[in-house]
């Protein structure tokens, strides 16, 4: 039993899961690696975290020494042997190391990480961390790698990955698939799917065919509502539209005139109507954004968003001295997904009089002239760990600003929450800790360093030969969880 | 003055000897004459979206249907045929000018000169299209008359050698080792010797490879070297069409169409210049 | 008598509104040999290309042409292929621009014989190889692989002749079929059609402007003037009693060799209308420096052969040749067709690469000089190209043809430039109305005079006329050579005359060189020459002239000349032996044997 | 003739070189860096810096180039910065494809252009003219990709006779022929218009020559006339946009690639673009620029094939 995916795009970068930062590349971790805990398979809630290679754990009451005993009946894949408390520390040191990671600074508070005996681990913090058992779920450094074929693999490691998964790695043709075979020794059980063939079809129209002539079992889809709806109509066809959500939002450079005018922004703010982008994206791709974070991520609180009103935001321009309206420049790639929301985006502005001039660029370019402070609007869709700290820090600690040493992705140069989002990331307290964060939100809002537009899901479709065992909400890696209870039925 | 005026005239001669070259010619001036009426006649306002209707087919309110952002086709293609043309035309007539100069030079003179510039015309033909433009928009920057620049510096080498090919054998004909013996300059030789007898080829080449500037225009646009939306451009318009085929296909038609229409309209036109200009036509049976 | 082969009855063809044949009507009957002559232009290519519907799609052809009882214009697709090359073969006019210049000379030849033998590929190659040797093609086996172009014009006409006669048709249409070969090799190819003829009875449609070919193998003669049959007859009685004014005035222009015996120096044909233009008859030429030199002139063309076109071996096509051209002098250079006489006239003007040697012109290094130099002395020393179709531009009017060097070279400007053109094309019997026209339009004798009047539009000092006059009749061609010796003595002009035609080598030239496998193997004064031939190949070519009366018509030569053909063809290690010349009487040398 | 070819070979190294310095300087000028894509979006500036120091890129340009030339003339192209795989054998990896499209479809092309180019030319302003001329310009108006998606279309989905994904998978030459049969034919096409266009305006010229007149007094059938006589003679031009488009190519290809999801060249150039893989990319543009001297010079030696007269001087 072969089970074909096609998702867009045209090759894989590295399937190291410390190193990948590709979406495509997360998609097929997902099947290869196990963390200390999981979320429940289906499920990306951080809320729903259950044991996964840990059996249990337990912390120290000031949150600093957490202990996790392993299962003993892990082994690694292609006969790497069994997994043992030292591989799960080589594999937390690898990712906390930004000589092998890309996701080191999310463990800087890791001070220690160590083997207790071969079955038990005990990481020491520096300080306490928001969700620190986010962090050890299978997503960017959380996935646990075996040790003996890290160190003889070295470099090759992204191009041969061991895990201990229900998927083993099996064969890469560039440009074209990775194939992955079931793990037979699969602590969980035996996968009832035999092999994974995971293709690379960059053209949507093509794996749209490939997934009607049947080539393709499941398909990664457009971000359209019209591919949702033409795609269901095909028979034996499930479509499904799997979170997590990520928000997609206008960030306005405060720093530049006329931006830094308060009232400039909120025209722009009342010129946006969120339903109409939810109306061309899609309802059931899209929901309207109701945070500067996405919704249902720890800490998350829904906000009051400033109403869709183009006369408010005429008056408003008109207010701060720009009654013939406003031209605005930015930096657009040309990524279709992007481009075509900032069209209408465009078109809604313009109605008001604030005149957004593209500067169209390619992907690359984009992302390095966003960081140059080149771009007055910053138009930017994102998910992240679902815990408010991390989404809060990237974009709006003043930490984060371009252009400076610890930059990440503060486009607008936000810094009204800098310290709610400084205290909470080390409250102990939980409900402390979320009314901080609800508190940074707020400021965020009001200051009007984004304007949120919508939150965007990823669009699924599969034939119905393919069975899941439990309700698919979506996961971290964005892409529907296989394991060893998923089957293919005739 | 004396081309421009030979030029009159085979126009002329091209119009009335062959009636297909008439039909491509009143094609050509109705695209032109749309395009510059565009702004009076288009039915709607090119850039105006209309959510609710998006990706129609055609029907009596949109002709031609609407596109993505629901905007009406007709009047897009209206308003971007003056962009294609502008672009296409211009772009093409300055690299059939330099390349065919080229090309000319190295074929005539061979040897040395030959090898040197035709290697660097290949330098310039092993860098895709999508690079150069690329390299281009870092250096130029994005506009207009950069994306003529650019398209015609990727079509340059493609004529060099185009025009260089029939000017190695031309050399070697008699007539032109008797324009040696009557003391003419290299010059003359080559403009008002060779260049006629190389003319028909690359009329016909010129003619055809509008349709491919037409689509390096979108495929630039699509790195960023290209007119910014919402201005609608033929290329662009093709290549939007082309992400939502499956669901509308008169997005990628209708453009595409244009497109066929208008170079079939050169070609007729590149045709019957080309008859024109030959002094025998028809000579044999 | 039996069913004529041919008869062809009130033709008429035109080209748009201008009709060029006007009603023609004759019959040629099996085995005979019918000449086609008249004026240049008068429709005589035409009317034989009728016959074979080869004229171009813009012609309107009517009337009847009957070929072995075959209606040839109501053929269609099939049977005209079929009739073509095995009913009726023809020689093309312009043999420089009829072959295909990238197939294999041998090949195409070949070619004709698949189309209508059943030979086999081997068998039809050494049918090929066989005709080669009787046309007089030398080193057939080597040249069966070469391309047209290594050829020279008279080897090419030769090809031609090759191919017409492969398929042994009922008739044979030869449109000037010699006009490139000397008079040796002619008569050589004269023998081999009446041998033909013989053998198979073709009957042969022959287009000649040389009446003493006429008188020698013609049965009847039909003369044409302006697309009209001015006159038809048995040879002798067109000879000996011609009808109309124009035959006779044809007749009578006929130069004959020896008819200069007594006169020194060239002589017009008929005299000067008008007074010379420079009062004082210019200086004799023996008192002037030379104004081209000429000094052991080597030029070699590369042989290559196989895949990889290795260098095997070199044509040595001018092989060591010297000699002196003075202001106002004529040096006549005839030979052997192929041995080297449009080369020589190429290297001089550096069309060609000479591999050594030295030309001075008045004095300058012609070989070392360049670009803005080579130009200057280019324009003085002009060049009439052995093939005048090739040597037009397609896509230019012979008007703009003969205006573009005036105008570059500023010698007129404005309408003076149109005046000038006019007057050229006047002198060389043109209609001055003709200028707007595009060279395919035109007769072979009359693109070969917009040649001379385009080379004289430059008042040059020197001109190599390479075959000039060969394709002209006998009237136009006195007129034109009558022009060239006005010029002379008018602005002391220099010539270096290649040409066939001995009776107008004899009336033109001063001096004469012949030419054979490279090398000059007799030069001196024209009486000289004539009177006294001294080299063997000097005396077999003024031998086998043909005489303008069928009366005195010679015992054709059927077999072979003893001497093995010789090809200029050498290995690469091959070294030309020093030429060393023996003075006769003074000024006249010839090359002492090695 | 072997010596042209030397020396023009002589001169390829030189461009080559050229070519290498070129791309190594202007890839350096362009906007986008490769570490934010090897690290993602949330990668903070330092770690950025950190990677750049890792791989060399914070040193002087100079030494980098430096570097990097004497890698190359030792036959070390380095590794993709991206995937970490050494450039010649990701290059290794999809060229036999790319050939192998490249082959088919400019067979193909020829095979249909030049038959339709020579037909329209006879029946020059005859309805077989109007016929070609419109659907060679068909071929040519519609991009490759909506070409493409229509051939994939009718001959995947309505006749199923090919399959979507032509992987080039085959082992079979059977297999291997079906997968390669509709992305060639969609890159023929628009060859194929070139091809017409460009025969058919050449073979005007040529049938109105002289030769061509002596062939029919030799009774050559319609047939040899045109195939044998007149195609040769006007086949320079052809042979001309045939090598262009090889060229060309071989390097825009890569619609076709991406719409029947073959390996390919193309891809793996805009992939290395777009993820500013500067190692990738100067290996990608010398073997292009090798690919198109190589072409361009065999294009050059057809012509004295084709044509006697052509001289190497
Ligand atoms: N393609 C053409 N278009 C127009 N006129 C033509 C064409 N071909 C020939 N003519 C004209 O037809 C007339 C007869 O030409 P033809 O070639 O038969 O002359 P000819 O008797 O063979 O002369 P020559 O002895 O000079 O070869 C000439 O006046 C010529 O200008
Ligand atoms: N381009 C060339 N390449 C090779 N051989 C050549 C070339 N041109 C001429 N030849 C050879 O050089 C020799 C002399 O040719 P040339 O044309 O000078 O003869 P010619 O005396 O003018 O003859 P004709 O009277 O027949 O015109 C011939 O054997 C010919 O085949
Ligand atoms: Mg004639
Ligand atoms: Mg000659």
């Amino acid at each position: 039993q072969t089970l074909t995916i096609a998702v867009p795009g045209n090759d894989m970068a590295t399937l190291d899961p410390h190193r990948a930062s590709a979406t495509l590349d997360k998609n097929v971790i997902n099947w290869m690696f196990n963390g200390l805990v999981r979320t429940a398979p289906g499920q990306f809630s951080l809320e729903t975290i259950e044991p996964d290679i840990a059996e249990s754990w337990t912390t120290s009451a000031d949150g600093l020494t957490w202990t996790f005993n392993l299962r003993q009946d892990v082994t690694c894949q292609r006969d790497y042997g069994p997994l043992t408390a030292s591989d799960v520390v080589y594999s937390l040191k690898r990712a906390a190391s930004p000589e092998t990671s890309s996701y080191a600074g999310d463990y800087a508070a890791f001070e220690r990480i160590e083997a207790i005996d071969d079955h038990t681990v005990e990481i020491g913090l520096a300080h306490p961390v928001p969700s620190m058992l986010g962090l050890l779920v299978p997503f960017n450094g959380g996935s646990i790698v075996c040790e003996a074929a890290g160190t003889e693999l070295g470099e090759d490691f992204g191009r041969n990955p061991v895990g201990t998964g229900p998927f083993a790695f099996a064969e890469y043709q560039s440009q074209q698939f990775v194939r992955l075979v079931a793990n037979d020794g699969y602590f969980r059980g035996t996968p009832e799917i035999k092999e994974i063939l995971f293709r690379y079809l960059g053209s949507d129209s093509s794996r749209d065919l490939a997934f009607q002539s049947g080539e393709v079992d499941l398909v990664n889809g457009r971000f359209e509502q019209s591919w949702l709806d033409r795609t269901a109509q095909l028979p034996d066809t499930t479509v499904s539209v799997l979170g997590p959500y990520e928000l997609h939002q206008l960030h306005l450079n405060m720093n530049q005139p006329p931006l830094d005018d308060i009232r400039v922004r909120q025209a722009i703010a009342h010129a946006v109507d969120r339903a109409g982008l939810v109306a061309f994206r899609g309802e059931m791709l899209t929901r309207e954004a109701t945070s500067v974070i996405p919704s249902g991520y720890l800490g998350y609180e829904a906000q009051d968003l400033p109403e869709y009103d183009p006369e408010k935001a005429r008056a408003l321009l008109a207010e701060a001295g720009y009654p013939d309206g406003i031209d605005l420049k930015t930096v657009q790639t040309t990524l279709p997904a992007m481009l075509t929301t900032m069209e209408v985006v465009q078109a809604q502005l313009a109605e008001v009089g604030i005149r957004l001039n593209f500067e169209l660029v390619d992907h690359p370019t984009f992302h390095e002239q966003i960081r140059q402070d080149l771009s007055q609007v910053v138009y930017y869709g994102a998910a992240r760990l679902p815990v408010a700290d991390i989404f809060l820090t990237q974009f709006f600690d003043s930490n984060s600003i371009v252009q400076t040493p610890g930059a990440v992705t503060n486009f607008s140069h936000c810094d009204v929450a800098d310290a709610e989002i400084e205290a909470a990331r080390t409250e102990i307290d939980p409900e402390r800790q979320k009314e901080l964060w609800a508190e940074a939100q707020r400021k965020i809002v009001e200051a009007l360093c984004a304007v949120p537009l919508y939150e965007m899901g990823q669009p699924y479709a599969w034939n119905n030969k393919v069975q899941f065992a439990y309700p698919l909400a979506g996961s971290l890696n964005l892409s529907p969880m296989i394991d060893e209870t998923t089957r293919l039925v005739d | 003055m004396l081309l421009a005026g030979n030029a009159l005239r085979f126009t002329g001669k091209a119009l009335t000897s062959n009636p297909t070259t008439l039909v491509g010619a009143i094609i050509f001036v109705a695209i032109v004459v749309l395009a510059i009426l565009a702004p009076y006649i288009s039915p709607y306002d090119p850039v105006a979206q209309r959510i609710t209707i998006r990706l129609q087919g055609p029907s009596w309110e949109h002709w031609l249907g609407t596109d993505y952002y629901g905007r009406d086709i007709l009047s897009r293609l209206l308003h971007g045929a003056r962009y294609s043309l502008v672009i296409g035309i211009l772009s093409i007539t300055l690299a059939v000018i330099l390349g065919s100069l080229i090309g000319l030079i190295a074929g005539y003179f061979g040897g040395r000169i030959d090898i040197v510039i035709m290697q660097v015309m290949d330098v310039v033909l092993a860098f895709p299209a999508l690079i150069l433009g690329i390299i281009l928009v870092a250096v130029l920057g994005a506009s207009v008359t950069n994306i003529i620049i650019a398209i015609a510096f990727t079509a340059v080498p493609a004529f060099a050698r185009i025009a260089r090919a029939p000017v190695m054998t031309l050399r070697e004909r008699e007539f032109v080792q008797a324009g040696y013996a009557l003391g003419f300059s290299d010059l003359r030789i080559m403009f008002r010797h060779i260049l006629p007898n190389i003319v028909p080829e690359i009329i016909v080449m010129a003619s055809l490879w509008m349709a491919t500037a037409v689509r390096t225009e979108a495929s630039l646009a699509f790195i960023g070297l290209g007119i910014a939306p919402p201005t609608p451009t033929w290329g662009g318009m093709v290549r939007e069409g082309f992400e939502n085929i499956l669901d509308s296909y008169s997005v990628a038609l209708f453009p595409s169409l244009a497109v066929l229409v208008l170079v079939l309209a050169l070609n007729l036109i590149g045709d019957g210049l080309r008859d024109a200009i030959d002094p025998k036509v028809g000579t044999n049976s | 008598m039996s069913e004529p082969v041919l008869s062809v009855d009130n033709l008429r063809i035109a080209f748009g509104k201008s009709e060029v044949v006007k009603g023609v009507s004759f019959t040629l009957a099996a085995g005979k040999t019918l000449a086609l002559v008249g004026e240049s232009g008068s429709g005589k290519s035409v009317t034989a290309l009728s016959i074979m519907r080869l004229l171009p799609a813009k012609s309107r052809v009517s009337g009847s042409v009957r070929l072995a009882g075959t209606d040839m214009l109501a053929l269609d697709g099939r049977q005209l292929r079929k009739a073509r090359g095995s009913l009726a073969g023809m020689i093309f006019q312009e043999p420089m621009t009829s072959l295909n210049p990238v197939l294999r000379v041998g090949d195409q030849v070949a070619e004709a014989l698949r189309y209508h033998t059943q030979l086999s590929p081997a068998e039809a190659k050494q049918e090929v190889l066989r005709l080669f040797d009787r046309v007089r093609i030398p080193d057939a086996a080597r040249r069966y692989t070469e391309f047209p172009h290594t050829f020279s014009g008279g080897m090419r006409q030769r090809v031609m002749i090759a191919m017409a006669l492969a398929c042994k048709p009922r008739l044979l249409i030869a449109d000037e079929p010699t006009t490139a070969l000397d008079v040796t090799i002619q008569a050589e190819i004269l023998g081999l059609l009446a041998e033909l003829q013989r053998e198979t009875g073709t009957s042969v449609l022959f287009i000649t402007h040389d009446m003493g070919v006429v008188a020698e193998i013609a049965d009847d003669v039909l003369v044409m003037r302006r697309g009209e049959l001015l006159e038809q007859g048995a040879v002798r009685q067109i000879f000996a009693a011609p009808q109309h004014a124009y035959t006779r005035d044809l007749l009578a222009a006929v130069p004959r060799l020896g008819d200069m015996t007594a006169h020194e120096g060239p002589m017009r044909f008929r005299p000067r209308a008008s007074a010379p233009a420079a009062p004082a008859k210019p200086q004799r030429p023996e008192q002037d420096a030379p104004i081209l030199e000429v000094k052991d002139l080597v030029t070699r063309f590369r042989v290559r052969s196989g895949m990889f076109g290795r260098h095997t071996g070199n044509v040595h096509a001018v092989d060591g040749v010297s000699f002196a051209i003075k202001r106002g002098e004529t040096l006549a250079l005839v030979g052997e067709s192929g041995c080297g006489k449009s080369t020589t006239g190429r290297s001089i003007l550096r069309l060609n690469a000479p591999t050594s040697g030295e030309v001075r012109f008045e004095g300058e290094n012609v070989l070392a000089s360049s670009g803005e130099d080579l130009r200057r002395i280019r324009r003085q020393m002009q060049m009439i190209f052995q093939d005048p179709y090739g040597s037009l531009d397609p896509r230019q009017t012979i008007g703009s043809a003969i205006a573009e060097p005036i105008r570059v070279h500023g010698i007129a400007s404005g309408s003076e430039v149109e005046d000038r053109v006019a007057h050229l094309l006047g002198r060389v019997e043109l209609d001055p109305s003709s200028a707007n026209r595009f060279p395919h339009e035109f007769s072979g004798g009359q693109r070969q005079r917009i040649c001379i009047a385009r080379s004289l539009a430059l008042d040059p000092r020197l001109v190599i006329a390479d075959e000039a006059v060969s394709a002209l009749d006998v009237s136009i061609k006195a007129q034109v050579t009558d022009l060239m010796l006005d010029l002379q003595e008018d602005l002391g002009l220099a010539y270096l005359f290649i040409s066939h035609d001995m009776a107008v080598v004899e009336r033109i030239s001063h001096r004469i060189a012949v030419m054979y496998l490279g090398r000059i193997v007799e030069i001196g004064p024209r009486a000289a020459v004539i009177g006294s031939p001294t080299h063997p190949y000097t005396r077999r070519l003024l031998a086998a002239v043909p005489v303008a009366d069928p009366s005195a018509r010679r015992e054709r030569r059927t077999d072979r000349v003893a001497e093995e053909l010789r090809s200029p063809i050498r290995p690469l290690d091959y070294s030309s032996p020093p030429a060393s010349y023996r003075q006769v009487t003074p000024g006249h040398f010839v090359l002492e044997d090695a | 003739m072997l010596g042209f070819v030397l020396r023009r070979l002589g001169f390829a190294v030189v461009t080559l070189l050229a070519v290498l310095t070129l791309v190594f300087f202007v890839i350096r000028i362009l906007p986008g860096d490769p570490t934010v894509v090897i690290l993602g979006d949330q990668a903070s500036a330092q770690s950025i810096a950190l990677l750049r120091e890792r791989m060399g890129l914070d040193q002087p340009i100079a030494l980098q180039y430096l570097q990097f030339l004497g890698g190359a003339l030792r036959g070390d192209w380095g590794t993709s910065l991206v995937s970490g795989r050494p450039v010649i054998q990701e290059v290794l990896n999809v060229l036999p494809h790319t050939l192998e499209l490249t082959a088919v479809a400019l067979v193909l092309g020829v095979v249909l252009g030049l038959p339709a180019g020579v037909w329209a030319a006879v029946n020059r302003n005859r309805i077989p003219d109007y016929v070609t001329r419109v659907v060679s310009l068909l071929g040519l108006s519609a991009p490759a990709f909506v070409s493409g998606i229509v051939l994939l279309l009718v001959f995947a989905i309505v006749l199923r006779w090919f399959p979507v994904i032509s992987g080039g998978q085959g082992t079979t030459p059977l297999e291997r022929l079906r997968d390669l049969a509709l992305p060639a034919l969609n890159l023929a096409l628009i060859m194929a218009a070139y091809v017409t266009r460009v025969t058919r305006s050449s073979m005007l010229e040529v049938l109105s020559q002289d030769y061509v007149r002596t062939a029919m007094a030799k009774g050559a059938s319609g047939f040899a006339i045109v195939w044998r006589h007149a195609l040769r003679n006007c086949l320079i031009p052809v042979v001309t946009v045939v090598g262009l488009y090889l060229g060309i190519l071989i390097g825009n290809s890569v619609l076709t690639e991406i719409v029947f999801n073959r390996p390919g060249l193309g891809k793996l150039i805009v992939g290395a673009l777009n993820q500013r893989d500067y190692t990738m990319l100067q290996g990608m543009m010398v073997i292009y620029t090798l690919i198109v001297v190589l072409v361009n010079l065999a294009t050059d030696l057809v012509y004295g094939l084709i044509d006697p007269r052509v001289q190497y001087k």
